[in-house]
Order: C-alpha cells, then structure tokens, then sequence
C-alpha cells in the first residue's frame, strides 16, 4: 500500500499523538465525563487507521500488525468476562458484582470496577475496528487485480 | 530523544485536558503519556531542539497575524467574486516553485494556502507546488510566484528552517 | 409529535431504498440509514423537555435529567452498527471480485 | 426545539432521497455522510453528548470504509426499465409501505409526546443511581452496572463480527506462507 503526499504525512506526525491522548483521556474519565469505552475506542482506532493510510506500510508489516491486534482485542474480551467473573469471588453470589469500594462521586478513583470496564471495553473497540480496517487492506494487496 | 519529546507535550496536553493536580490523575496522565510515546514516538519530528528556541515563537506570533491579515484580504475578494452578478472567475492549476527546503516547511506552506480563501494546493512534488486557484491573474511564474507565496515564505523560512 | 412522523418517515426512505435498489452498495447504504433512524427514535424517547445531560454534578443534585436507558441502548448499538455494515461490505467487496458486478439480478443469473 | 428537530429530519430525509437516486456511488456515499453528521446535530439538541461523540467518529470510519469499497470497482450504477418482476417488487413495496404506516400512526397515539417521557424504568435509574454505583456519569452506571449483560452480549457480538469479517476476507490462512498466491491467481 502507498502512502499519501507529504501534507498528509506531516500533518499526521503532529495530530496523531494527540488524538491518541485524546482518546485515552475519554476513556479514563468515562465515569466522569461524556464519553467511555465506546466512544474513546473509536477515536483511538481512528488514530491508528490515520497513521496508517498517511504512512502505508510494507505488506508483511501489516500482516505482523494484524496477528498483535487480534491478541490484544481477545485478552481485552477475556478480561472484561474475568472481572464480571469476580463478582462471585469477591462478596456476594452475582455476575457483574460491583466489588471495589465506591469512592466519593466525582472522584478519578471512584466506581468501583466501572473504570476497569471501560478501559477493557475501549481497548476491544479499539483493537477490534482496526483489524476490519486492516483485514480490507490486506485483502486489497494480496488479491490481484 | 523525539520519545521524550512527545512525552513531555503529551504530559502537557492531558494536564490541559483535565486541569487538575491529584495524585492519582498525574499517574494516569503518565502511563497514557507512556503509551502514547511508545506507539507513534518513531513517527515524531527528529530535530526536536529547535521546539527550545525562543526566537522562533516569536515570528511564529507575527506570522499569524500576517496570516490573518492574507486572509481577510483573500475573503473580501472571493466574496466579490461570488456576489458580482458577472461571476468573474477562470479557475486553473498552476505550478509554484519553493525555496524551502524542509518537508514541515512545506507542509505549513502548504496548509496556509489551502486556508486562504481562492487557492487550494493540490499536491507536493520535490519542491513545486501543484495550487488550484479561482482568478488566475497572471501566466508569468515570477508574478504569479510571488503574489501566492510571496507574503508566506519569509516568515515560514524564520519559524522553521 | 411532528419528530416522530419525519423519523418514520426516514425509516420508510430506506426501506425504499432496500426493496427497489438492485446495487448491493446502494442496499448497504439504505440499510444503514434505517439503522439512523432507529437511533434517533430512541433518542427522541428519552428526551425530557427542560432536562439536562445526565452527568451528575454533586455540588447541586436538584435537576432534571434525560433518560439514561434509550441513550445507553443506542451508545451499544452504534458500534455494533459499525461491525456489521463492516461485515456487509465484506461480504459485498468478495461478491464484487468473483463475480465483477454490483447488481443483483446478473449475480442470480449466473448461478456460478 | 421539535422545529429544529423537524428541519434537520427534513434535510436528513433528502439527503437520503439522493444518496438512493444518485448515478455515482461515490457520490450516494459521500451524500450518506450528510445523515450520518445531521444525527449527531439531533444528538447534541437532545443533550445526549456521549452519543454525538461515538456518532461523529463512527460516521467517518463507516465512510472511510465505504470509499475502500466503491474506490475498487467501476463506481456506476447501471439504471434499466422495469420489467415484470421489479414492476411487482414495487407494487409490493407500495402495499407494505401502506401497511406499516397504518400501524404507526396506531403506534405514535400511546406515544407520549416529545418531552414528556414517561418510561417506567426512568425513575429508579436516575433517583439516587450516582449513589448506587459511584460514576457521575448515568450513562455509564446504565452500560456497565444496571445493563451488564447487555454490554458483555455486545462485546461478544463485536467479536464475532470481527472474526466474520476475517473469515470472509482472508484467502490464505496465515500459517500456509504466501507462496500460493500465484497458483491462487493461475487457477483463477
């Protein structure tokens, strides 16, 4: 795949770092502010597919890329089961038991286990519409004309 | 030292974002600044020593009022284009030669053209500059050359090169 | 009242566009604009006139705030909107190279 | 407010009408944008901000992926008269189209009217559930806390995609090298 004119490429190596903060900063603050999982996934996934149609990368690289994504996005699914699994262990016999202390509202460390599901949750989103992004490109390269 | 760099203007960022000094906030802000800078630290500018030179935020400061000053000139023109009953266009592509040397240079060139109201820059090859523009006044590349770029580019070569 | 009626009416324009259309990109198109439609009726439900969005500020709890539950409904459905346009148009992009046609009716003609 | 609503609904529904009517794809993609960003305006006038920011994002993936798509192939679409089969497919659309908005308009009398939500499980949501489950945003309390299931059934419908969308686009497997692409290529 090619990559895109030098604007695009230099505008990417300035904005991509900050959308990627961005993106982390919803998530965290998900409890707290609009935002969460869901939606700070996206925007980290948008970050990554920018740098990746600016730059463009070697075939192989992006079949290695491809293989990590789909690691990460299944540890994160398995992570959100094992914390809703932790409800039985810790505390009373429920699913998805809030078993952390609560905190005060408004608090960065507060909620309990809703923080944790919101950053397994954004790194699955995340993880999970870069692969399709990735899997259309692949398709493009190996499949011949 | 470029991962440094985007550290520390993430760090800045993320404090800007949330805006408060708790213990807790600054370590979340530090491994997502971690992150950050491990993924696309490579991609970053190299020459990050010229982000510590003071001079250069100084034209940078005058360059944005130049800037402004271009664009509302640019506006007040198009906006007589379009309003003129005549519609006194003749779009065209012309082709800019640049003596700036470095790509970000280019880039900001580039960027503060497309901004101008009247001209979009089509694309960079080497160092000609490929701009889309609504009046083409002028087929000499000295005259044409100088009314694009010609307020631009001493400014840009001070903040950048 | 009028909101709903222009909404289902948006809902209907799709499934215009899914019945009559014989391009599959046309198809994934409607059907992704009756999905929109779904979503701001859901929307529309939980609004509250005078309401305020439902983040909680503890300085002063006296407020009235929007329903949270269509809202949570929908934040759900518009990624998983997302992955299935995406599967759709995989699947479109592979009938697209066996068959090198958009259109519906040559692909049932050649049976291949 | 349902003015403002109703304006921008309007412009959705053409913008719709275009993008099923017109002869470029590129365009009927490009045009789809036009509903996709008018909803997350009716999101931000219905104070659902955590919606317009998944929305907004959303949108631009979806056209970035639809261009992918209709960039590979001849991007026309061919138009022909109707024959007998697509003159009844049309007729039927009439009728079912008839039939569903008789439905509706038996629907839309119980509905409340806008802004005056009576859902039943409104109240216990919002009285006192920032208190409950300690996130200041309600939104996320219903996702993760009082909606659990929900949210794990979407994260496994996600992945599930994923791996239908891998499974379609994948020719080769990934342990079998790369050799094979031209006996794929010789055979087809």
């Amino acid at each position: 795949m090619k990559g895109m004119s030098i604007i695009v490429k230099k505008t990417a190596q300035l904005i991509s770092g900050m959308i990627f903060i961005y993106g982390i900063y919803v998530i965290v603050h998900g409890h707290l502010t609009p935002g969460g999982g869901f939606a700070g996934g996206v925007i980290l996934a948008g970050s990554l597919i920018l740098v990746t149609l600016a730059y463009g990368e070697e075939f192989f690289k992006l079949v290695r890329e491809e293989m990590g994504t789909t690691i990460v996005e299944s540890l994160a699914t398995i992570s959100v089961i094992l914390i809703a699994v932790g409800g039985f262990l810790f505390g009373s016999k429920i699913f998805f038991n809030n078993f952390l202390p609560r905190g005060t509202v408004g608090e960065l460390v507060s909620a309990g286990v809703l923080p944790l599901y919101n950053i397994f949750v954004g790194t699955e989103v995340a993880s999970s519409i870069f692969i399709i992004f990735l899997s259309l490109i692949i398709f493009k390269e190996e499949s011949p004309k | 030292m470029k991962y440094l760099t985007l550290f520390i203007l993430s760090m800045i960022l993320w404090l800007m974002l949330t805006f408060e000094f708790t213990a807790a906030n600054l370590i979340a802000g530090a491994v997502a600044s971690l992150i950050c800078s491990l993924f696309f630290g490579r991609l970053f500018v190299s020459n990050v020593g010229k982000l510590l030179q003071p001079r250069r935020y100084y034209w940078f400061v005058i360059y944005l009022f130049v800037f402004l000053w271009e664009c509302i000139k640019a506006n007040v023109d198009v906006a007589y284009r379009v309003l003129h009953p005549a519609m006194p266009i003749r779009p065209g592509i012309v082709k800019v030669r640049t003596s700036l040397k470095s790509d970000m240079a280019k880039m900001l060139l580039a960027n503060s053209i497309t901004m101008t109201p009247g001209t979009i820059s089509v694309d960079i090859i080497d160092d000609c500059l490929y701009i889309h523009w609504i009046y083409v006044r002028s087929e000499d590349p000295a005259v044409y050359t100088a009314m694009i770029t010609g307020a631009f580019e001493k400014y840009i070569k001070k903040i950048i090169e | 009242m009028t909101a709903y009626y222009m909404c289902f009416g948006l809902f209907l324009v799709g499934l215009y566009g899914v019945i009559t259309r014989r391009n599959l990109v046309k198809i994934a198109i409607s059907l992704s604009i009756m999905e929109i439609s779904a979503f701001l009726f859901f929307a529309l439900i939980g609004y509250i006139s005078g309401g305020v969005a439902p983040i909680v500020n503890p300085a002063d709890p006296d407020k009235v705030y929007v329903d949270p539950l269509p809202q949570a409904l929908v934040l759900t459905a518009i990624v998983i909107g997302l992955a299935t346009t995406a599967l759709l148009l995989a699947v479109i992009i592979r009938i697209y190279r066996k068959y090198n046609t958009f259109d519906i009716r040559e692909i049932r003609n050649l049976r291949g | 407010m349902e003015l403002a609503i109703c304006i921008i609904t309007g412009f959705m529904i053409l913008g719709a009408i275009y993008a099923i009517h017109a002869k470029d794809l590129l365009s009927a993609v490009i045009t789809c944008g036009i509903v996709g960003y008018s909803l997350v305006i009716c999101f931000l006038l219905l104070k659902a901000p955590d919606l317009a920011i998944v929305q907004i994002v959303v949108d631009t993936i979806t056209l970035i992926i639809m261009v992918a798509v209709v960039l590979d192939s001849s991007r026309e679409e061919r138009f022909s008269r109707l024959d007998l089969s697509g003159r009844i497919t049309a007729f039927t659309s009439l009728v079912v189209i008839g039939i569903l908005l008789y439905f509706f308009v038996i629907a839309a009398e119980n509905l409340d009217a806008l802004g005056n939500s009576t859902l039943r499980m409104a109240a216990p949501y919002i009285n006192g559930a920032a208190e409950k489950t300690g996130s200041a945003n309600l939104v996320t309390g219903v996702v993760f806390d009082f909606r659990g299931y929900d949210t794990m059934g979407e994260a496994v419908v996600l992945v599930t995609a994923v791996i239908g969308v891998l499974a379609v686009l994948r020719i080769k497997g990934k342990k079998e090298g790369f050799g094979l692409l031209k006996e794929d290529s010789a055979k087809a």
